[in-house]
């Protein structure tokens, strides 16, 4: 009786191995189709699902085959591997959102070296790693344009205070910068930027530090997030403590995410960039590159179908990259029509 | 002799809950006078309120420490009772939010009673059963949310109401925080089975020979755990408006964190109610001040693990200087 | 007057490779203390557990006042009033004595189920104090000695009105003193009516109790005697199967010189001015009552837990002992009371627990050398005529004298001049007992110096050249064994006597 | 007295032989292997079994020293955050001037003083469990990085630092070479020395070693050390895989390594279980996720797996168990009594 039970275990142990494995494998097909692959940060974030959709939905278009990764956790060792694995298969191009600048330098220089064209989108890799880099917008228009935001929502003068992703995040600490070089500009001499405070884009932690935010600068008039988690805290935070139109939010956030906060008002209005379009544009670029099409070199253009024409240009990090345009402003006028869509 | 060590036994318990106390004090005054709001009505309900989901789930963590067991995978439960429910709710606006909070009641039950059967009836460790399980149950997570969220305006009024809204002008977290409280004080403390989980973490041996159902036991406990996850997990998703596959990732090792203080010790057996209130609050504190005294963000975490280090080590020599001096002052 | 109580007929129980009981008969009459006796493994552990229902018999009918029963569960035999105190205390040492007491049998309140402690403490109080115990039932029971335990155990018996009661090796775990306590509160229920099983192999139980006797053998029953038909060796014939010419065998050694000196040893609330001298060839008792300080003491010469005055003296040499190793090295041993917490990792090789100690020994800068272990293990468990089939037998399936001899077979694996040994004989059957003397005998001859601590006047007297009685952590006398009786031991361990030369 | 001979050789026997939970261990691996080879046209080249392993190398030196803590009887939750801190004042030491070798160095150090440092306060603190008091640490250590390099990364190391993590000699991985070593030193650690014997003992019974003379907690501290000093080097080739660091890398490596212990058949009960089980368990779990990658199967997806592989892993181990001897629900004291006689 022990003996049958211990097999039938054994047998569950290898069926725990085989199922999935061949369920899924129908995941690959053959057929010589050129494969581009596209890596995000993680899985289960819907912003990254929209990217990939984007690049699939591009990759498709010119008739190639798209793979899509994501680890289960944001760290830069589970993407090594992911790339690694990306390499034996050999792919054609690989696209990563980084989550670390420079660790994926050495497995993304590994790709390169066997003739996989290696791009980054959203969050950038160094300039060393990447032919070119596909930026959602220009650092420096979002960091002034949030504090622009932030000036006309406190009306020119008062507290404001900085929520960001977690301490690591490459891109959100670019915007900071840029945020405070444009604080510098005499014009916001009545702005004071009291405090930059980190989320680590968990829910529990961007509240608390949000409630504390408002409780250590009671005159704080405004809050800017450039993180879809902490605004979406943020508001939450600002609509329970009914502080709408005392304490305004601004920032990056997803429309379906903030929709609620822009409609009640907590929250006047955002900005993002189409992720979809970040992952199509990207997924142009990649077959632009990997068909010798383009080097990424400052002046390369290549065609992104349906949205037009593109120029590489001269990154703030010494490298190039592709220029998606002015992000997109969500307001009441608009959230409706954007917050099923992503 | 042995009236003497009984006592001192006792001081040295009574002394652990009262230490914790005065520390509590203490803290709360050095962070008063850096940060006058403090300890004010608001931020005191704001600490509670923040507190009150971990300390749900400490309730829960308790009895499993009791039967010597422990529990890794309630982030992993929280997760996905709270994205179930969520879903449920963004399909069916309508569904009253007591039947969403019973759904993910249910679903943490589900879970619980998996890991209780493999614990209790395949003696499969806890610690392995439940890494397993966090693993499993994280994974089935991000395939029913298929990678989505389910954000706020997805969410029907009442059910955001769950955590926001009030009862007897007590915030609906807490409210129903302290009725789990009086709830698992009076099951664990005023009925057979509640005692026989403390019989069972103090002796599984003697349980057989004085018939106490031992399997049933610890298999209620985990069931009982992950019901109270997935009750934290709705209320989770009903505070932050917003369900996603990582959420709480990690989590139970605050909660533990949060029952070490409160002086339940992993060896089983023991532990009490007062205490761990005293814990969580503590718990509470380290993570709501720290950010409204100015400390730097990077500090916090290593500040928070000293804190823990000191709490455990302080309790040890406490125990340790009290039994050296009633044995100083034994007579041979 | 044959009416029974409780009456087992052709009981047999089998484990996998093991015949526990075989065709096993007894009978209870009310009001009778009727004891068990047999060496370890005669099957009296089992055939209790069958009376409770923990275990299940194979085979064999099963009647409670005349009328058969069958007893699934533990549950079973409580409703027929069957209550049992184990061997190994199965109390709970977290929870309070009252619901030590009440547990599986609590007072709640019919409406609400909840527990209704003030009854339950007031109830507990009561039942304590019938038994003459005085402690607080609100206490925690990890806080209570073993004997009071014990009582606790009793009154959880006595709170189900229970008609028969077990006792499994009682007095096991007892000093003197609290077996006569035991003996007082066992005859009280007899005279209440209770009908007692009382397991021992305490010859002085027997004599002191029991009214009827039933003796088992390799799970065989022998027979059924009243107290009047049984001697003591009668009995040890029925227990053993043949005669023990000579229980301590007596042999002669010449004491020579002074090999182990301890001077003013003393820690802080446990035991203090404990002084006296050992020679080599000698067989020092230190006896007294359990919780005497005994044990103690012996642990901290061992270097298990450090003294705060007084000094040891190794032939004529001071010595400072911080940890168990440096006893060793320095030659000195201990035999821990726990055979099996202390002693033995049950499931390891004979060879691996043998060797434990001088590991050093039987490896070449670290590395081991299995082979000599092994040889070095055969001769050693050979010499001791430890009953094995080869050194790879787990230490788990030995019986307990097989175990004990094992330890013994790890200290002299160390070359030490002194060994202590702690309840050597404790829950060893009579066979076993005679082979540890013999052993004892051999290594005195050998010139070791040893010290037995003991809490059975009989063998303190039998074995022993001085004895050291112990009381309440200080030394109350010093004897010449062969000059001293056991009145003069007990008084002095009781505390009534003045006599003993000094060390 | 017994004239019957007492055996000191034991024959080879066939039963005991195969019935190793290794074998089963050997079996999965095989299969994995088919599987994947059947799964994905990529999978069976030279590049994947040499480039495969650098995948998941790194966390498995933690394996080894884990194996020797939990047969202790212990765990060691803080082996994560250990080499988060020792990389980051790795990073941190070079960037501020010192040269690599002697950074290097500092790296191993440091981690092993983590390791000393938990060892001592489960040597001072005997009351305490190790779960508790690594949990503490965990958060301590990684704490303590996030003091050093807050929001920064740091690296820009000497390109030869990236040989460890990346280098290879003859075409074998420099990485799976010193793991080699590594794996055998502490295989014969185990299996060969009084150190292992003492590390079994500790694990099936702590006082019995106290009593029988033996300095446990002399052993406790180098097992502690030990296992510090392996974080280093799993620090020291994380760093050099991705060029630089920064204080949240090395993110719940102890429930892997944990993981990978258990599977490798080592009971967390303390006691049971050889080095071969985990190390084969290593290579299990990195050529299944590393397969199935290939197949692009999903993250989530893999949690299952594996998550599913470790608990019907341990339920069959436990089927082997009951099976060889009669159930005893806790302690040693209970088999004592069931099998005397």
């Amino acid at each position: 009786m022990k003996k049958m039970v211990l097999y039938t275990l054994m047998l569950l142990l290898v069926a725990a191995i085989l199922i999935p494995a061949t369920l899924f494998a129908a995941g690959v097909q053959e057929g010589g189709k050129e494969r581009h692959a596209f890596v995000f940060k993680n899985t289960g974030n819907p912003y990254g699902e929209k990217q990939m959709d984007g690049f699939r939905i591009g990759i498709e278009e010119q008739g190639y085959e798209a793979i899509l990764r994501a680890p289960d956790l944001p760290t830069a060792e589970a993407q090594i591997q992911i790339v690694e694995q990306l390499i034996s298969q050999n792919v054609k191009s690989i696209t990563i959102t980084g989550n670390d600048y420079d660790a994926l330098e050495p497995v993304l220089k590994n790709a390169r070296k066997a003739g996989i064209a290696v791009l980054s989108a959203d969050s950038a890799v160094n300039p060393a790693s990447r032919s070119t880099h596909i930026n959602q917008a220009d650092s420096e228009m979002i960091g002034r344009t949030l504090i622009q935001a932030a000036y006309d929502m406190v009306g020119g003068a008062g507290e404001i205070a900085i929520l960001s992703a977690t301490s690591q995040a490459s891109n959100q600490n670019l915007w900071i910068e840029w945020m405070k070089k444009e604080l510098t500009d005499p014009k916001y001499k009545d702005i004071k930027l009291v405090r930059v405070a980190y989320g680590d884009d968990l829910r529990d932690k961007s509240v608390a530090e949000t409630e504390a935010l408002l409780r250590s600068y009671p005159k704080l008039k405004c809050i800017i997030a450039p993180t879809t988690v902490g605004i979406a805290a943020a508001g939450k935070v600002i609509t329970d403590k009914n502080l709408i139109g005392k304490v305004k939010i601004t920032g990056l956030g997803l429309p379906s995410e903030m929709a609620e906060y822009i409609e009640n008002g907590a929250c006047p209005y955002m900005f993002l960039w189409n992720p979809i379009d970040v992952g199509y544009l990207a997924a142009y670029a990649a077959t632009a590159v990997s068909s010798k099409k383009i080097t990424g070199a400052v002046g390369d253009t290549f065609d992104a179908n349906r949205l037009g024409t593109y120029k590489v240009v001269k990154a703030s990090d010494g490298g190039t990259e592709v220029l998606l345009g002015p992000p997109f402003k969500f307001e009441p006028s608009n959230i409706a029509e954007w917050k099923t869509v992503y | 002799m042995l009236n003497l060590r009984r006592n001192l036994l006792l001081r040295a318990e009574r002394f652990r809950d009262f230490g914790l106390l005065v520390f509590i004090i203490v803290l709360s005054l050095v962070i008063q006078v850096r940060n006058p709001t403090f300890l004010t009505l608001s931020n005191i309900n704001t600490l509670l309120v923040n507190a009150s989901i971990l300390s749900i789930l400490a309730v829960g963590m308790m009895m499993v420490l009791i039967i010597r067991g422990i529990d890794l995978s309630i982030g992993s439960t929280i997760a996905l009772s709270g994205m179930v429910s969520a879903l449920t709710v963004s399909l069916y606006p309508t569904i009253h939010p007591v039947l969403s909070i019973l759904e993910g009641v249910l679903v943490g039950a589900v879970v619980g009673t998996i890991i209780g059967l493999l614990v209790s009836k395949f003696n499969v460790l806890p610690i392995i059963a439940t890494m397993g399980m966090m693993n499993i149950v994280r994974g089935l997570t991000f395939l029913v949310s298929g990678g989505k969220w389910i954000s706020a305006y997805q969410m029907s009024v009442p059910f955001k109401k769950i955590a926001t809204g009030s009862i007897l002008g007590i915030n609906t977290l807490i409210f129903i925080a302290v009725v789990i409280y009086i709830i698992f004080y009076y099951f664990i403390n005023h009925t057979r089975t509640g005692r026989q989980i403390y019989a069972v973490g103090s002796n599984p041996e003697a349980a057989k020979v004085s018939g106490i159902p031992k399997t049933r036991i610890i298999w209620m406990v985990y069931i009982f755990m992950g019901a109270l996850a997935g009750l934290a997990g709705v209320l989770w998703v009903s505070r932050f408006a917003s369900a996603q596959g990582d959420t709480a990732v990690g989590y139970e090792m605050g909660v533990i964190a949060a029952c070490v203080l409160g002086g339940i010790s992993l060896a089983g057996g023991s532990g009490k109610i007062s205490g761990l209130i005293l814990g969580v609050i503590l718990f509470g504190i380290l993570n709501n001040a720290l950010p409204l005294i100015n400390v730097s963000p990077f500090w916090q975490q290593g500040i928070q693990g000293a804190v823990i280090l000191a709490a455990i080590i302080i309790n040890v020599l406490v125990k340790r200087s009290n039994e050296r001096m009633a044995l100083r002052h034994r007579v041979v | 007057m044959d009416n029974y109580i409780l009456e087992l007929r052709g009981v047999s129980k089998t484990f996998p490779g093991v015949r526990a009981l075989d065709n096993v008969r007894f009978d209870l009459r009310p009001g009778e203390i009727h004891s068990i006796m047999g060496e370890n493994g005669a099957g009296k552990s089992t055939f209790i557990k069958i009376i409770t229902g923990v275990y299940i018999p194979d085979e064999g009918e099963m009647l409670f006042n005349g009328k058969p029963v069958t007893i699934q569960g533990t549950n079973d035999s409580q409703k027929l009033g069957i209550a049992a105190i184990y061997q190994h205390v199965t109390s709970y040492p977290d929870l309070s004595v009252t619901e030590n007491i009440f547990i599986g049998h609590e007072i709640i309140s019919k409406r609400t189920k909840r527990l209704l402690w003030n009854q339950m403490h007031a109830k507990a109080k009561d039942l304590l104090e019938q038994l003459g115990a005085s402690f607080d039932p609100k206490i925690r029971m990890g806080t209570l000695s073993v004997a009071q335990q014990q009582i606790v155990e009793i009154a959880k018996a006595l709170s189900v009105h229970a008609k028969v009661i077990i006792m499994d090796e009682p007095t096991a775990a007892l000093s003197n003193r609290e077996s006569e306590e035991l003996y007082r509160i066992t005859k009280k229920l007899r005279d209440d009516g209770v009908a007692v099983i009382f397991i021992s192999h305490r010859m002085e139980d027997f004599e002191r109790l029991a009214d009827r006797v039933t003796v088992l053998r390799d799970a065989q029953y022998i027979g059924t005697w009243d107290k009047e038909e049984m001697d003591h060796d009668r009995l040890v014939m029925a227990m053993v199967g043949r005669e023990i010419t000579q229980m301590f065998p007596k042999r002669e050694v010449t004491i020579k010189k002074e090999i182990f000196r301890v001077e003013g040893l003393g820690r802080h609330g446990v035991f203090k001015d404990i002084s006296f001298t050992l020679h080599q060839g000698e067989i020092l008792a230190l006896t007294g009552l359990v919780g005497a300080g005994r044990t103690e003491v012996c642990e901290s010469i061992y270097g298990i837990t450090p003294f705060d005055e007084g000094s040891l003296w190794l032939n004529g040499k001071h010595i400072t002992i911080g940890h168990p190793h440096e006893a060793l090295a320095k030659g000195i041993g201990y035999l821990p009371e726990d055979r099996l917490g202390q002693g033995l990792i049950l499931d390891w090789e004979l060879y691996k627990n043998v060797t434990l100690p001088v590991l050093d020994k039987f490896s070449q800068n670290g590395v081991l050398d299995t082979l000599s272990e092994r040889e070095r293990t055969k001769e050693i468990i050979e010499l001791l005529a430890v009953k094995a089939t080869s050194v790879f037998d787990k230490a788990a399936t030995l019986s307990g004298g097989n175990q004990q001899k094992l330890i013994v077979a790890k200290l002299l694996t160390a070359d030490l001049k002194v060994i202590i040994l702690d309840e050597p004989t404790k829950g060893v059957d009579v066979g076993a007992k005679t082979a540890i003397f013999n052993i004892m005998g051999d290594l005195a001859l050998r010139g070791y110096g040893i010290i037995m601590v003991s809490s059975e006047m009989v063998e303190v007297l039998g074995v022993s050249d001085r004895t050291v009685v112990m009381k309440e952590g200080r030394i109350a006398a010093i004897f010449e064994t062969a000059k001293t009786t056991q009145e003069q031991i007990l008084r002095a361990a009781l505390g009534t006597s003045e006599e003993g030369l000094d060390a | 007295m017994t004239e019957r001979k007492l055996l000191t050789e034991r024959g080879f026997s066939f039963k005991r032989f195969f019935l190793q939970w290794e074998w089963l261990l050997v079996l999965i691996f095989l299969l994995i292997h088919i599987i994947n080879s059947f799964l994905s046209p990529y999978y069976l080249n030279v590049g994947t079994f040499v480039r495969t392993p650098m995948t998941f190398l790194d966390k498995s030196f933690l394996v080894l020293p884990m194996t020797l803590v939990i047969i202790l009887g212990n765990i060691d939750i803080s082996v994560g955050s250990t080499v988060a801190l020792s990389s980051v004042v790795m990073a941190t030491a070079y960037n501020a001037g010192i040269s690599m070798p002697v950074a290097m160095l500092i790296c191993l150090a440091t981690a092993t003083f983590c390791g000393l440092f938990n060892g001592l306060i489960l040597v001072r603190f005997k009351e305490l469990p190790a779960m508790i008091v690594t949990l503490a640490t965990l958060t301590l250590y990684r704490g303590i990085a996030y003091i050093i390099l807050e929001d920064q990364a740091s690296g820009n190391f000497p390109d030869w630092f990236s040989f460890l993590g990346w280098g290879s000699v003859l075409g074998i991985p420099f990485m799976l070479i010193i793991f080699i070593i590594c794996a055998v030193a502490f295989g014969f650690l185990l299996h060969k020395t009084t150190f292992g014997r003492i590390v079994y003992g500790m694990g099936s019974n702590k006082k019995t070693c106290l009593y029988s003379g033996i300095r446990t907690d002399k052993i406790l501290l180098w097992v502690s050390i030990l296992t510090g000093l392996m974080a280093g080097f799993t620090a020291l080739f994380l760093t050099s895989r991705m060029g630089s660091t920064r204080p949240n890398v090395a993110q719940n490596y102890e429930l892997e390594v944990i993981a990978m212990v258990v599977l490798g058949g080592v009971s967390t009960a303390g006691g049971k279980g050889r080095i071969g089980g985990p190390i084969l368990a290593i290579f299990i779990i990195g050529f299944l996720s590393y397969g199935l990658g290939l197949v692009n199967i999903s993250a989530q997806i893999l949690l299952i797996i594996i998550g599913t592989l470790l608990i019907t892993s341990v339920m069959v181990l436990n089927m082997r168990i009951s099976g060889k001897r009669k159930r005893s629900g806790f302690g040693s004291h209970e088999v004592g009594k069931n099998l005397t006689r």
